[in-house]
């Protein structure tokens, strides 16, 4: 069992999640998005928009607003950057063990929802998709 | 530990009675607990689980961030996953808890009855029911003005399937609910038949499994419900925790019972958004050492292996039902052996149940009288009320002796 | 022991502390656990209850004749005697076990509220309120058509008595409920005050005493309240219990919520009778080592005095005060030290409160961040959510240098 | 803490309580009674109905029926005897202390409300007293 901060609080402190927490990508709404999609984790009041533009099939623009903790913020941030001009079936197939992979910490149960909201909005709003990814582990 | 669920080899009983304090606690006349129906007796290891949980990571769940809080959800949670995996549903997240069975049979009658059975609507039940699976849906008829309708029971105790077509005929019928194994009778009922027929006429099935899930292996899949209730006290788990599982669509559609912390995703003075399975159901601070303890006994009863509890239920009432024939002027209520699980229930002319408990008291025989929660039943069966004995993994045949002798015993005393 | 209720000497907390098994596990970093607004630490004497209970007496109470059911359901019912004498309650009749505050809001909401409330109705409570103490009723409001209003709060986090007249002038409100202390801002609210007004305008009045109960003296008929809910697991006591305590007329008057054993006196398949006070609203079999638990926590409570508990929390919460506003950046909510109990939240400029809360626990710092259940009055404060302190008799000042230190931490951190 | 066989079983079914259970005064039922009440022990189906006659202020007929064990049966019995000719002011003070000396036996927790059945039926009856005898100390 591992707490939130299982690897110590400086290494759930990263560098780069600093860096996307106070100098976020993507961060902003789009005038007519093509999907927008809100959500929240009930937890702890965290709240992400996602917005995103396609043409041909491709993310061509994403942004992201809302309110949360730094790794919610950093979180949606990073997975913004991964998406842009990737294909809606790429932004598919994204798991959530690579949106592990991408924030490249450990986070116990309760943290993990915030590092899964970005996510798990993207999801919803891509594909209607409403349950938390990988939901069962980390139920 | 699944693997020990299929052993062959039986109980030792004697060896698993170590493990509970209960029997290794001095006192004067030892104790011959024959009261499992109506709560199982404890093994240290879920003793130990919960002052574990309040000696070293006593904190309140979801939304503690700090490093206690992420332990005792982390318990939380994996308690849920090895009760749901233990009655085999699909998903951890279609396993609410409850403080018991009744409560996870009221959260049904509210959520679901009120949001889904109006005027007209009727409710199949059994003669057979607890009170806990009876007062919610009379309760219900009464402000719904739904009709409530019986299975009645055959001279042996058995529930009378050819009466069953004929209740579900007219289409009206919204719900079955039956008990899977009879807190008084024993009788195992065929529960995958029952919902075969609910199904076929559009109704939904509840299982009241009180009594099985804490003796034998029980599949929610292989029964084919739709509702499923059981309670935590009677399978070797502490009291104010039990579980209702039910399919994911029926508990997505349902609106929320309580309402509280927890059970909410946004709340605004103006309305709230509910949160998602299973949380949505499950309102405030829930009984998190009691989940955390009956997630031990789940682990412990398989350890022990549900099959072979199940073979020493059994073992244990075939004979008690050897010897109790011995004793005269005693009327054994209920089936067969081969058709009941480790309860019996019996008269002796003459004597009040109530007497032969206090008699049997005397020698540290603990048994049950009354009506069990079931007064209709013991209306049916036209007694007022019947002693019961009843079993677990830790019941000795010498304790159904000492209950033969006692019986002896009351009769003596009431001859005088 | 009722007599150390009034003593002057204040609380040694570092004695109380070693009684408490969670402070004298062995972990890498020493807990200081800030969190007990969320729950409390148990200490030995709750946990060695319940398993004396387990360990020696295990039985299922009110219906057993045998001598450890006897036993069960004498110390069932003397915990529940010394609960409703801990608050003041005239009988024990008055006090009906349940799981938890949010469970006895419920209670009311269903089996009070949805018997006495009808459209065009209206039900006051405050923006403080914690979810408990609000959803239930937005649930009955939606399905009534009852109307919600709300007392707000000041500038400085009190409730602002000036709106009440006129939130009551139209006559049409039913019931006031507020909050005894607030969870987050820690506000002592004048119940009695409310209570008056409440009843001069015909309307009954509901206390959340969740946070008030387990931390100062209470006394249910100086309050001059109907209904007052409480939760054992913030009292020392065990999660899976709590109270509600009300009126004997409004109980009596009330239908009863769930339905099954021991609610019944008598059951028929057509209908049945309930039963009597406090019994018509315990169903099924009810957390009996939980409120055997709880017992021992008001005895543990009242051994330590409850004016000096609360002593100890201001004293702790001033000096707390005290020391956070030398953070810079930091905004402490609610009003000033003289008006409020042992809870402290705060927000810190440029940091989330989950931020704050992860920092801390990397010292073993326990502080709850997020809106603690109460996101209409976060909304209402204009923040999204904030880190919280909070404390009870085993609380030390150097917890709060702990907390301090950590928030200087924090600071650095995220400044880079 | 005394369990329901506090001095003993034998002690329990002294030869008095086995004497009025197997012969019971006063059973049966009256035709047109003045008074009748029928009450429950919701906590094991003991039943018991009192009828009573009264005349000129005296109970002069009284007699209980009902379905219970040897202690509600007997302690039935014994409170018939005992009110027969009686003042109704002077049957309403028979307290719960009175109704126990009259059995002569200590009763658990339990089994008290067994013990306790008729004279609760008497008093509901009697003047519509709803609540147990001395409730507060046996709730
Ligand atoms: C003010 C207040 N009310 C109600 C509750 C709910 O208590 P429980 O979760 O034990 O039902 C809490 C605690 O979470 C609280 O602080
Ligand atoms: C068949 C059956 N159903 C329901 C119950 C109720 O269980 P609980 O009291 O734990 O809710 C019981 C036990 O009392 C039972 O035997």
């Amino acid at each position: 069992m591992s707490g939130a901060s299982g690897g110590g609080m400086d290494d759930l402190y990263r560098e780069h999640i600093l860096d996307h927490y106070q100098h976020p990508r993507n961060r902003g709404t789009l005038e007519r998005p093509y999907i927008t999609y809100e959500d929240t984790n009930p937890l702890c009041g965290d709240r992400i928009r996602m917005d995103l533009n396609v043409r041909d099939g491709k993310i061509d623009a994403v942004r992201f607003s809302g309110t949360g903790c730094s790794i919610s913020q950093a979180a949606a941030s990073m997975l913004c950057e991964a998406i842009e001009g990737k294909t809606l079936d790429e932004a598919k197939k994204i798991s959530r063990d690579d949106m592990l992979e991408l924030l490249g910490i450990e986070l116990g149960p309760v943290r993990l929802k915030c590092g899964l909201l970005a996510l798990k909005t993207l999801k919803a709003g891509a594909y209607g998709m409403t349950q938390w990814p990988g939901e069962d582990e980390d139920a | 530990m699944k693997a020990s669920d299929t052993a062959t080899a039986s109980l030792d009983a004697r060896a698993v009675r170590e493990q509970f304090p209960i029997f290794r606690a001095e006192r004067a006349k030892p104790l011959r607990y024959l009261d499992s129906a109506a709560t199982s007796q404890k093994p240290d290891a879920v003793i130990e689980a919960m002052d574990r949980y309040y000696g070293t990571i006593n904190a309140n769940i979801h939304r503690g961030i700090y490093r206690i809080a992420e332990e005792a959800t982390a318990a939380y949670e994996d308690a849920r996953r090895r009760l749901a995996d233990f009655i085999g549903a699909r998903s951890p997240r279609e396993l609410i808890f409850t403080s018991n069975s009744t409560a996870a049979i009221n959260l049904v009658a509210y959520a679901w009855g009120r949001s889904q059975l109006e005027a007209g609507d009727a409710i199949v039940l059994t003669v057979m029911e607890h009170h806990a699976n009876l007062v919610p849906w009379q309760i219900l008829a009464a402000e719904r003005d739904v009709e409530l309708r019986f299975i009645p029971i055959t001279g042996s105790g058995e529930l009378d399937l050819a009466a069953l077509p004929t209740l579900l005929a007219d289409g009206r019928v919204k719900l079955v609910g039956a008990v899977h194994i009879s807190n008084v009778l024993g009788t195992v009922n065929p529960i995958a038949e029952i919902a075969r027929q609910a199904h076929a006429a559009g109704a939904r099935m509840l299982v009241d499994a009180s009594q099985s899930v804490p003796h034998c292996p029980v599949d929610v899949q292989a029964l084919g419900c739709d509702f499923f209730a059981f309670t935590g006290h009677k399978m070797l788990g502490p009291t104010g925790i039990g579980g209702l599982w039910a399919r994911r669509e029926l508990l997505e559609a349902m609106p929320p019972f309580m309402g509280g912390g927890e059970m909410i995703r946004e709340v605004k003075l103006t309305g709230s958004k509910w949160n998602e399975l299973p949380w949505k159901f499950e309102a405030g601070t829930m009984p998190i050492a009691e989940a955390i303890g009956l997630g031990a006994a789940v682990d412990y009863l398989r350890s022990l292996g549900m099959e072979r509890v199940f073979a020493h239920d059994r073992e244990l009432v075939a004979y008690a039902m050897e010897r109790l024939r011995e004793v005269p002027g005693l009327t054994l209520l209920g089936p067969s052996e081969d058709k009941r699980g480790g309860v019996i229930a019996f008269t002796l002319d003459g004597i009040h149940p109530h007497d032969v408990a206090t008699v049997l008291d005397d020698d540290g025989v603990a048994v049950r009288a009354g009506h069990h929660c079931a007064m209709p039943l013991h209306e049916a069966l036209g007694v007022p009320a019947s002693a019961r004995a009843s079993f677990h993994c830790y019941s000795l045949p010498e304790e159904v002796d000492a209950l033969v002798a006692g019986l002896h015993r009351a009769r003596k005393v009431f001859a005088r």
